[in-house]
């Protein structure tokens, strides 16, 4: 858990610039890393998050590219198998669906077929999240996806912190890394240390402490589920709340260890909730904490519809922490 | 609906008659795409309208030259900058607006929004939010319509930064082989988003057509009559059964790549923003034009405009009073039954 | 569950004529319905399975396409929004990869997004399992990714009867329905009905009765957990068998009631096991039984590796009989 | 190896007398190729090789023209058909039969197997199973190499049915805007799989590539002087930073699309089988030439023959008494460390 309040020493960034702070020093410290995607360089992608770095770096490291994401996934493949290491800007989750063949056919299983002589150290940057009335091609998040195939490593950072940390250590693993940005997020401000530091993959962030039921959540669903922890409080249900910060590798024994404490959980993920993220994680705590279980693990994902555009339909669709708090409460039952 | 004009010309153009009637229509036309889209615009500054908008202001030329060479039980697919399109091919203001806002009465109930009106009543299968992603779809529905013998014919309206999605060119490479009744059209305004397409674009634009046997036209998409000629030969070569053609209209949008997008300098100059809005404006062009041979006078374009704008006025008032969608709807047509 | 021994009016079939019948019946049935697909044609494609077709239906409905497995996904799409009804032979499964734009954003969402304006019925065929000696890009079962998603129908036939029942009913949907065949499986024989039958979506087949373990199963692995539970029988472990037949809509009902009934669950798919099919499965079995279980539920999919070549290796990446009646004596606490 | 061949011509001709000396080299690697593809087939017909191939034979000269023009440290990337490109750029036969066998002393300690074949310490960067599927590695390494400031050159082998594919597209765009040292290399060998190139390839090959400005050129892939010559051409030009270029070998595979692929009959005419290897066998071609311009005597030809046939034969045996991979190795190289 990381204080509320900013010490004096303390900095307060947003995570769109922990982002783009991160990718700077890494350029800085490696020439071998470079960013290509659309309208990265000088408008600094839609969402304005690699703001300025074509100014430090150029138009040689930030490469404006065609509207290609197989092309540019697929250039980044065959750099990265070469020597370079490429973080590809694939502007919104849902163009994910073009870079499958390039990402899952060549990059995550390059290693493998070669026998482990071939390397492909790759960052593919992307966002996830509704609720920006985009509707239902710009809202999706598919890290299941990802997370399904061996070879490739999903990160989902909820903080500014986690942005900086991990995408260095992504962009420092030798393997191809699908990195996962809430566009709802990059506005958000948390405290970021200046300088190297870095979050080693696989570990989870308990964000709370709690004794009566786990609440496991990815990227956007952090908030919510703090959020729902504070509801919970009052009620006198005292919920541990945890970020898998990683869905690949997933750390299963700080999850189990949880449940195995609260002997209750929610798995949280904005995620289609059908064969998403939820059931792999729900079932792992299922399994590993099955003999100390008071309740079903319950799940809560994202509305099993595509992202309709229509606000009061829209609103619907993404958990809160009311909803959240609810399932806690029938599962703790307080009702 | 405004009073025939006053013929000021001899009546020995008879042929002409229709022609003037026509220029008439097409005017009325792009107007009302420019003042739905200024509405649109308004209803986002007000923070009436959720979301974003791709304008098509500056474009109008193109898609009512187009669509109205083309029948209402012709095909057209569009693109993230659809309401051009879509107000062309014969849809309703009010309902668009509508639709913008989320409203049940809008095409889509609500549920597409800008980017995904379809309007499929009179051929629009859709507004795409996935650059490129409507090739297979336009394609699809010309092999459907040689498949069922109809003479149905689907024009793909695209951006030139469609140009650099891999799907258009399988897409060509099977409409050329069955000659299948599509009209690719790409519509060059010199932007993707906000890089200029020189940076993205190699070698020429007609020339990836070309290379699957595929004839090509460019043409200024400014000029509307043109834009309708061109249409109407490429339209009737695919209904006569002799297979798809590429088509390039040289455009610009006025606007920014969306109604947020304000501060542009920085990727494309004000200058030529001027240029195009003062010398190139598709509206002014031919209201000119039907001023200057006569055809009208400035104050039947004036009549003609304020009668249009009231129009389009009752359509946003209509959408803004409209009721959402039951939110019962949010798991409605998941699947079709 | 269907006899074994075929009656003197019954006839046998293999898998891949079911297939090459359910076409040809609903062809001659509706003129709508057209094939399109890489070597679909004289060919038959690479498994023979649509031999004779275009003899009888001609070039224009049985359509040989260039290598452009977007681009056919595609124009399947276009023809089924305006009244055709597509089946696009995508031959391997490991090209889904190509096509995710075209099924997910498109097919699957049309019909949402137009408020229910515009309908995509179209059927996507191609194929799951290794154990061909084809190596990582050619072995691979992605049914997760497609039943991840609303708007999509996931069918997974296990028998040939099943086969022609299914494909019938999922060329009839209005709706884009994704359907796998198991390559290993087009010459398994088994009992299938001149004429026209079809077998309705979200039912599960018990194709075996038992009452000490249930073990679900997706096609391929419906016969390795039919041979598992020979395995158990003579251990005195009598295990349920069901085929949940499509993925989505799934039969929670008859899976729940049976874990309700039995006590112990294993999930066997051939898709990898991480955030697969297994997940989701199993979560809604832990949850809809929890107060039945004496067990965690077990869940056994593919090896979580990109399908290696060397058969010493890839044979260890399927789940085999002996694997999953291992895992079930554990379960029964029979060793 | 050989001893020298016997120069007959008259030593007048030294500048010659090197070009005899890469003839004989280009011999020894087409024979290579063809006696290895043949051992293949031995292997599968007799059911020691797991799984299928997909033999090279017939367009030998294709690969080895191409690869003796380049440097031991220039990528390539090659195709399900890929053993010839393989044995082209310097792999040794042993270790290519230990791979088909699933044996842990192939290139990929047995786990890529012949569609995944790689060996990087030559700059192969792999075979890939997926058509089209290494456009964007050719593409990525070329931008590699032009981003770490060498001068090696990626040659991007691919078949005349990866022109389906969008990607190709989408790269060569890329190529082109960034001047990249990639060399589009289509081997036409007229069928992608069981169908005939021209059922599914609408306009012109050439086009495709000059569509984004890149030249092309278009040659008889069976010369391998000529591949080669026109190779070194397009290699150079690539090296000097003058960007991409596109390179159109027509050929023609011998055996079925696979190992397994025996009635062929259906889908190509037997005539034009015997055809092209009676006329345009590149191997055959190419000792005629040899022998027709005294390079060497067909007992040298037949020495060479049982020379490689040795080697090929001793690469078979070593690979099928090589050792399986520890079965503990299934689990390993998911990921580098
Ligand atoms: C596949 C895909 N990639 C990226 C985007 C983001 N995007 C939306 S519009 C746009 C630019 C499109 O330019 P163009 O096709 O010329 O159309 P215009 O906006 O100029 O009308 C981009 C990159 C997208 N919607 N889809
Ligand atoms: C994306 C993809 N689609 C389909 C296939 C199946 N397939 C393997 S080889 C082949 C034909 C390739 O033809 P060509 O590119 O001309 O190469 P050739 O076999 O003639 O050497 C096909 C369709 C594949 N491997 N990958
Ligand atoms: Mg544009
Ligand atoms: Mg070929």
């Amino acid at each position: 858990m990381k204080a509320e309040k900013p010490s004096a020493s303390e900095r307060v960034i947003t995570f769109a610039q922990a982002i783009n702070e991160a990718l700077a020093e890494e350029m800085r410290r490696d020439p071998k890393v470079f960013i290509i995607g659309e309208d990265v360089a000088e408008a600094g992608t839609p969402f304005k998050v690699l703001s300025g770095l074509v100014k430090e770096f150029g138009k040689e490291r930030v490469i404006d590219s065609p509207i290609s994401e197989a092309g540019i996934a697929g250039v980044s493949v065959g750099a990265a198998m070469t020597g370079m290491r490429p973080v590809v800007d694939i502007m919104f989750g849902d163009f994910a669906t073009l870079v499958m063949d390039q990402m899952v056919n060549q990059a995550a299983k390059t290693h493998y077929m070669s026998g482990g002589k071939l390397k492909v150290p790759m960052v593919m940057r992307t966002t996830l999240g509704a609720a920006r009335r985009s509707a239902a091609q710009h809202s999706q998040s598919l890290h299941a996806w990802f997370s399904h195939i061996p070879g490739l490593k999903v990160v989902l950072p909820s903080t500014p912190y986690d942005a900086k940390g991990l995408l260095k250590t992504a962009i420092r693993d030798d393997n191809p890394v699908v990195f996962f940005e809430d566009k709802m997020m990059y506005t958000q401000k948390g405290i970021v240390p200046e300088g190297d530091y870095t979050i080693p993959f696989g570990v989870a962030d308990v964000k709370r402490a709690g004794k009566d039921i786990t609440l496991v959540a990815t990227s956007s669903m952090v908030e919510v589920s703090l959020k729902a922890a504070e509801i919970l409080q009052p009620l006198g249900i005292s919920a541990e709340v945890i970020d898998v910060r990683t869905t690949v590798p997933l750390d299963k024994e700080t999850l189990i260890a949880s449940v195995k404490k609260t002997s209750r959980a929610i798995v949280v993920d904005e995620g289609y909730e059908r064969y998403g993220v939820t059931a792999e994680i729900a079932s792992v705590i299922a399994d590993g904490a099955f003999y100390y279980l008071d309740a079903p693990v319950k799940r809560i994902g994202a509305m099993h519809v595509p992202v309709p555009f229509s606000p009061v339909l829209e609103d619907q669709t993404v958990p809160t922490p009311e909803t959240v708090a609810e399932t806690a409460k029938k599962l703790c039952g307080k009702m | 609906m405004a009073k025939a004009p006053k013929i000021k010309k001899a009546p020995a153009a008879v042929a002409a008659k229709v022609d003037d009637e026509l220029l008439l229509r097409f005017y009325r036309q792009m107007l009302k795409i420019r003042l739905f889209e200024e509405q649109v615009n308004q209803l986002y500054l007000g923070a009436k309208m959720p979301g974003l908008a791709h304008l098509y202001i500056g474009q109008e030329a193109v898609a009512v030259g187009v669509c109205e060479a083309l029948r209402a039980d012709d095909y057209i697919t569009s693109t993230h900058r659809g309401h051009g399109h879509c107000l062309a091919k014969g849809a309703a203001a009010d309902k668009m607006f509508a639709e913008l806002l989320g409203k049940v009465d809008g095409y889509c109930r609500g549920k597409g929004g800008s980017m995904h009106i379809a309007d499929q009543e009179r051929g629009n299968l859709g507004a795409n939010a996935i650059v490129g992603g409507s090739a297979g779809i336009a394609t699809g529905a010309a092999m459907s319509a040689k498949m069922r013998g109809t003479d149905q014919v689907a024009v793909c309206f695209f951006g030139e930064g469609a140009l650099g999605q891999g799907l258009l060119y399988e897409c060509m490479n099977m409409a050329s082989l069955w000659k299948l009744p599509v009209i690719y059209l790409c519509e060059n305004n010199l932007y993707n988003e906000y890089t200029h397409y020189s940076e993205t674009t190699a070698g020429t634009i007609e020339g990836r057509a070309q290379a699957f046997g595929i004839p090509s036209e460019t043409i200024e998409g400014q000029d509307v009559e043109l834009v309708y000629r061109t249409a109407t030969k490429l339209i009737e070569r695919a209904r006569r059964g002799e297979g798809p053609s590429f088509f390039v209209c040289n455009t610009y949008r006025f606007h920014g790549h969306h109604v947020g997008d304000i501060d542009r300098a920085y990727y494309r100059p004000k200058k030529e923003e001027q240029e195009w809005k003062e010398r190139r404006d598709p509206v002014k062009l031919l209201a000119d034009k039907l001023v200057r041979s006569e055809i009208v006078d400035r104050k039947f374009l004036a009549k003609t405009e304020e009668e249009i704008g009231g129009e389009i006025k009752a359509g946003a008032d209509f959408a803004l009073s409209a009721p959402y969608p039951d939110p019962e709807e949010v798991e409605q047509h998941i699947y079709a039954e």
